[in-house]
């Protein structure tokens, strides 16, 4: 059973979704258990997945549908025809990211989204966001990575748009879907290009057999820039605080790693598919890396602007979403200038740095702001609004929710005992020898971002206690504190030990994204 | 041997389908003719040699798209303001 | 700003164009003009070499045991995709009743004066109601022909169940289903996700070769197992091992959640209400 | 190797040790939580109206608390030619959501033309 | 060259779709401006499997002649589950324009600009 896991990764949560609607049947609480069990088991199997990669090194191939899984060309031909999965470093890492993200989510919303004939939909749609993210992440075959996009697409924004009772939940929805439908089709026009010259859709065997025509930098461009679209790059970024602010609390936690999934799509592609073959012919990487970099600096700048001046907290928290996604372009666009050029600089270790920084902060950025949005959550339980001039002094009673909070703040803005600081410090590091500017600009965003948090713990937290405008008074269930409780010893633990993490994650991560070198 | 000649004909139809489904003010105007362009389209895939995606573009193309696109304006304004 | 997004787009129309051109001429086999293929050192001209789609033709009829290629690429060599697809209904079956619901909750207050679009015509003339009664049972029993011969004529579970589905909408349009509008919503969601579980659990008996492996092909005839000469042949339908029984799963799903989907969305004006209540998450 | 000699032989000198770091951490947020109760007035008492701020002048009812959201108005009304420019980017319409996207696509597809890529 | 303008038709749709989305007013109208761009890529796609010769890829009483050619099969497999797709995306978003028209009684997204903004 042990060498069927890749599989069995995508298709429980599956098999269970389907089941769902029957086992509702029954009882919602047996429906809520099923949900949980088949969660908890994706995150056991994605952990042992890790554990087994990490023993045997070379990355796991899984192909479906042959005699064997392991039977990747069939009899006398040097071309793949199946559909494999291929899990590397960097496909687990963000596996992890993706498992614990959506776990934490589904046990926050057991109790926090209330009992009602659309909850069972809820589960299914929260479940079904799990199987697209893990199939995007594993899937070496560019159709395949079209459909699970898809998927992750459409669950994700019917879930945008859950609470039928805000006025512009269904038109938040409605430009989701529309950006995600395009951004496909954009992708599948890539793929088609592809095809007709390659006749494949196997990413590794197209690696090996790229030659750089001006078709492929046209494939490369019309693949690449939707799903940086869909990750939240700078000018493309203007659906994030809709879809954001419009869904509830414990499904935008869910959406952040979502967007990761996207981000992981643009980095497997321009790095796994355009890395430099064997052939002398190859990508400008000079001019690559600062695209990446410009996006990357764009995003910081205006996300934490625009976070500044809000005063609906879920958007202000959207706005920062943006702006740490330009934390890793930038981290990455450096790595890619100083690292894969090879008539460039010297290879000088920093880039690596850079790139590890850049990688690492993905899995912080999914842990806080996960943590900021459940708390935005009990915000939004407590004072039944948005808006954080309607809001006072919170923190009177719910003291394990100020502390989350302080914990996520933090950490967003890179205060030492959070794991924020670990990938920022390696980011400014190596950013600051590649030109100091940039490395100026990035900590200015991260005293900016400090000052937009402060001011939402001083709207909600502060102040006297005001008993006229708190909706619900009655202390928090379990698991909403347990859920929380979860992302901030992930925060903390991640923060006090970033050497173990950078060694087993983050290590095999770039290596797998940037082989040789 | 199909001579290249009905290609062009059907694809000036589908153009000018295409083109009218988004001119028309009135929606059930442009539904029709989107339709239209689904049927057009089924011909063209039929003389392209693919049966199966000639069906499927008929039953689900031409067929329940054309429905909900119908209940949809049905539900909502008719013209568009 | 506005000239910008026009210069924008007649741009990406140009490159689109330029692109176009330089793709392989419709007709000539796969594989760029001015590309040739490394295949270890020997430089080999793309056109002459085959790729997966030979593959296909050439082995296709002995490893899947179908004669319509396209559904074993489909449902065998590529079925991962079709799980993937079929879910991606599931996904928008489930997000419409969803979004459509609230319609059914009792502590919905029925606005009386409630300015709906005039309503859908609440009789029909009689011509309309008998003919599509008659016509119902031919529609399904074409749909399930073309369901149950996937493997051999042109078809299979997605062409068959869309077809079926038409048969629903007219049924809906002629006023035959009217009452008991949330019984048959609940129990045409059953019968999806049955579908769906045999379609997934049929992959998983595979599982001992790998998930999705066609285990009944080239088997016994009793099972679909019946192997079948190269070339042009009649057909047999009982020759492509699990590829009927998935098609015949995709088919019962995608005509069940189609129905659900024009049902939810023709039953729309009948129970509108102004949204209202419930607490901000 | 016992699992208390693996923490503490592999663990980095006192400076960047994380435990020392957390101790520290906590020492200090104890200290400034308790260094507050010298300076409390003795006289203050939690229940009563002591509570309420003291609103010098008219005594009605105002709204005493200052918004969180005019936190940093001198920021906005400093950059306000920016946040003009930037505001109206963010107008919620989904035509200018997707003309950035093919001004993007268009000028990536510039720099190949221009054969940078 | 016969057969060039089949590319050059579903280019055409593209782009029509594309500048549909950009520049249309109305809900239900961008989401037939999707579908033609889907339309569009459906039909480049089979445009790349199309051998002129050619038969359909089914051997069902197949013509016995000698240099059977074939049309390939990959293109059309994955055009059937896209036309799905497109078919279940369509749905969706009507879903989405209906609800928006209920609650905003507007179909105009110059109306639903209703983005409320920051002070």
């Amino acid at each position: 059973m042990i060498e069927h896991l890749p599989i069995l990764a995508i298709t429980v949560p599956l098999f269970a979704a389907f089941l769902l609607p029957i086992i509702e049947k029954a009882h919602f609480r047996a429906r809520n258990a099923a949900a949980l069990l088949a969660i908890l088991s994706v995150n056991v199997m994605v952990v042992l997945l890790a554990l087994r990669l990490s023993r045997e090194g070379a990355p796991l191939v899984y192909v479906l549908g042959a005699q064997s899984p392991a039977q990747i060309l069939p009899q006398g031909l040097d071309f793949p025809i199946r559909i494999m999965l291929k899990i590397d470093g960097f496909s687990i890492f963000m596996a992890l990211t993706s498992a614990v993200v959506v776990l934490v989510s589904y046990v926050y919303s057991m109790k926090y989204v209330p009992e009602d004939p659309r909850k069972n939909y809820y589960t299914i749609l929260l479940m079904l966001m799990l199987v697209g993210m893990l199939g995007l992440e594993f899937t070496n075959d560019l159709f395949n990575f079209f459909v699970f996009l898809e998927i992750l697409s459409i669950s994700s924004s019917a879930l945008v748009s859950y609470s039928y009772n805000r006025k512009f939940s269904p038109y938040a929805g409605y430009k989701y879907m529309m950006i995600s439908a395009v951004a496909t089709s954009f992708l599948l026009i890539g793929i088609a290009f592809f095809y007709s010259q390659y006749g494949s859709f196997n990413i590794e065997y197209l690696h090996g057999v790229i030659r750089f025509t001006l078709l492929d930098k046209i494939a490369l461009i019309f693949m690449v820039v939707p799903l940086a679209m869909k990750a939240g790059a700078i000018p493309m970024h203007m659906w994030v605080p809709d879809a954001y602010s419009e869904a509830p609390a414990p499904v935008t936690a869910a959406l952040v790693s979502a967007s990761q999934a996207s981000l992981y799509g643009v980095f497997r592609l321009s790095f796994s598919l355009f890395g430099n073959p064997v052939s002398d012919v190859t990508l400008n990487y000079h001019t690559l890396g600062w695209i990446i970099i410009v996006l990357g600096v764009l995003s910081m700048f205006v996300g934490v602007t625009m976070a500044l001046v809000q005063h609906d907290v879920k958007r202000l928290m959207a706005y920062h979403a943006i702006s740490q996604t330009g934390y890793m372009l930038l981290g990455v666009g450096v790595g890619v200038v100083v690292y894969m050029d090879p008539g460039g600089a010297a290879y000088a270790a920093f880039g690596r740095d850079a790139m590890m920084g850049g990688i690492f902060h993905i899995m912080n950025h999914a842990f806080y702001k996960g943590l900021l949005f459940l708390t935005s959550g009990v915000m939004v339980l407590r004072f039944g609004t948005r808006d954080l001039n309607k809001m006072m002094g919170m923190a009177h009673r719910d003291t394990f929710t100020t502390l989350c909070f302080i914990a996520g703040a933090l950490a967003i803005s890179g205060v030492p005992p959070f794991n924020g600081f670990a990938s920022k410090i390696l980011i400014y590091e190596s950013v600051y020898r590649f030109s100091p500017i940039l490395a100026i600009i990035a900590m200015f965003v991260s005293v900016l971002t400090l000052a937009s948090f402060l001011k939402v713990f001083y709207g909600a937290f502060l102040g006297p206690r005001n008993e006229d405008i708190i909706v619900i008074d009655e202390p928090l269930p379990a698991t909403v504190t347990a859920a929380m409780g979860v992302f901030c010893f992930l925060v903390l633990a991640m923060g006090l030990f970033p050497g173990e993490v950078l060694k087993y994650l983050v290590e095999p991560a770039v290596a797998g994204l940037v082989p040789g070198r | 041997m199909i001579s290249p000649i009905i290609f062009i004909i059907l694809s000036i139809v589908i153009i000018i389908a295409a083109f009218l489904s988004l001119y028309f003010r009135d929606l059930l105007a442009c539904v029709v003719s989107f339709s239209v362009l689904s049927l057009v389209l089924t011909v063209i895939y039929f003389h392209l040699d693919a049966p199966d995606v000639a069906i499927a573009e008929a039953g689900i193309g031409a067929a329940l798209t054309t429905c909900i696109f119908v209940i949809a304006v049905k539900l909502t304004r008719r013209r568009e303001e | 700003m506005r000239l910008i997004s026009l210069l924008s787009v007649v741009f990406i129309a140009g490159f689109l164009l330029v692109a176009v051109m330089r793709l392989h001429p419709v007709g000539e086999p796969l594989g760029n003009r001015d590309v040739f293929r490394f295949r270890g050192d020997t430089v080999t001209d793309m056109r002459n070499v085959d790729t997966m789609d030979d593959y296909f033709l050439r082995n296709g009829q002995r490893e899947t045991g179908s004669n319509n290629i396209v559904a074993s690429v489909v449902f065998d060599y590529r079925g991962f995709d079709t799980l993937g697809e079929a879910t991606v209904l599931f996904i928008v079956v489930c997000a419409i009743s969803m979004l459509m619901s609230f319609l059914y909750n009792q502590n919905y207050v029925m606005e009386a004066n409630f300015r709906g679009p005039d309503e859908f015509p609440r009789n029909v003339s009689r011509i309309i109601s008998f003919g599509s009664f008659m016509l119902f049972p031919l529609i399904i029993s074409f749909g399930i022909y073309l369901v149950l011969h996937g493997h051999i004529s042109p078809g299979g579970g997605f062409q068959g169940g869309a077809v079926m589905a038409s048969g629903t909408a007219l049924l809906l349009i002629s006023l035959l289903i009217t009452r008991h509008v949330q019984r048959t919503k609940v129990i045409f969601s059953f019968f999806e996700s049955l579908g769906l579980t045999v379609f997934i659990s049929l992959g998983f008996a595979g599982i001992t070769a790998s998930f999705l492996y066609n285990f009944l092909a080239n088997g016994s005839p009793l099972f679909l197992g019946r192997t079948i000469p190269f070339g042009p042949n009649p057909g047999f339908l009982n020759s492509a091992g699990i590829l009927p029984l998935l098609s015949l799963a995709v088919g019962v799903e995608v005509f069940f959640g189609i129905s659900i989907i024009l049902i939810q969305l023709y039953h729309f004006t009948r129970y509108a209400s102004r949204a209202g209540g419930g607490r901000d998450i | 190797m016992t699992a208390h000699e693996y923490i503490w032989k592999t663990m980095p000198g006192i400076h960047w040790n994380p435990l020392v770091l957390l101790a520290l951490f906590i020492i200090i947020a104890l200290l400034i939580a308790f260094a507050g109760k010298l300076f409390f007035r003795a006289d203050y008492h939690k229940g009563t109206d002591q509570v309420k701020p003291f609103n010098s002048g008219n005594l009605d009812e105002i709204d005493y608390n200052v918004k969180s959201s005019n936190l940093y108005w001198g920021f906005r009304k400093a950059l306000d030619f920016y946040y003009r420019g930037v505001d109206s980017l963010h107008n919620g319409d989904l035509n200018d959501y997707m003309k950035w996207l093919a001004f993007t696509v268009s000028i990536c597809l510039l720099l190949i033309g221009g054969g940078l890529l | 060259m016969s057969n060039f303008f089949l590319y050059l038709t579903s280019i055409l749709l593209i782009m029509a779709g594309l500048a549909a989305i950009l520049y249309k007013r109305n809900l239900i109208k961008i989401v037939i401006a999707l579908n033609i761009l889907e339309a569009g890529v459906n039909l480049l796609f089979i445009t790349l499997g199309y051998r002129p010769g050619g038969t359909a890829p089914i051997f069902t009483m197949a013509p016995e002649l000698e240099g059977l050619s074939m049309v390939l099969p990959t293109p059309q497999a994955l055009i059937l589950t896209n036309i799905v797709i497109g078919f279940a995306t369509t749905a969706l978003m009507l879903t989405f324009a209906v609800l928006t028209h209920r609650h905003n009684d507007t179909m105009d997204i110059r109306n639903l600009r209703g983005v409320e903004s920051n002070d």
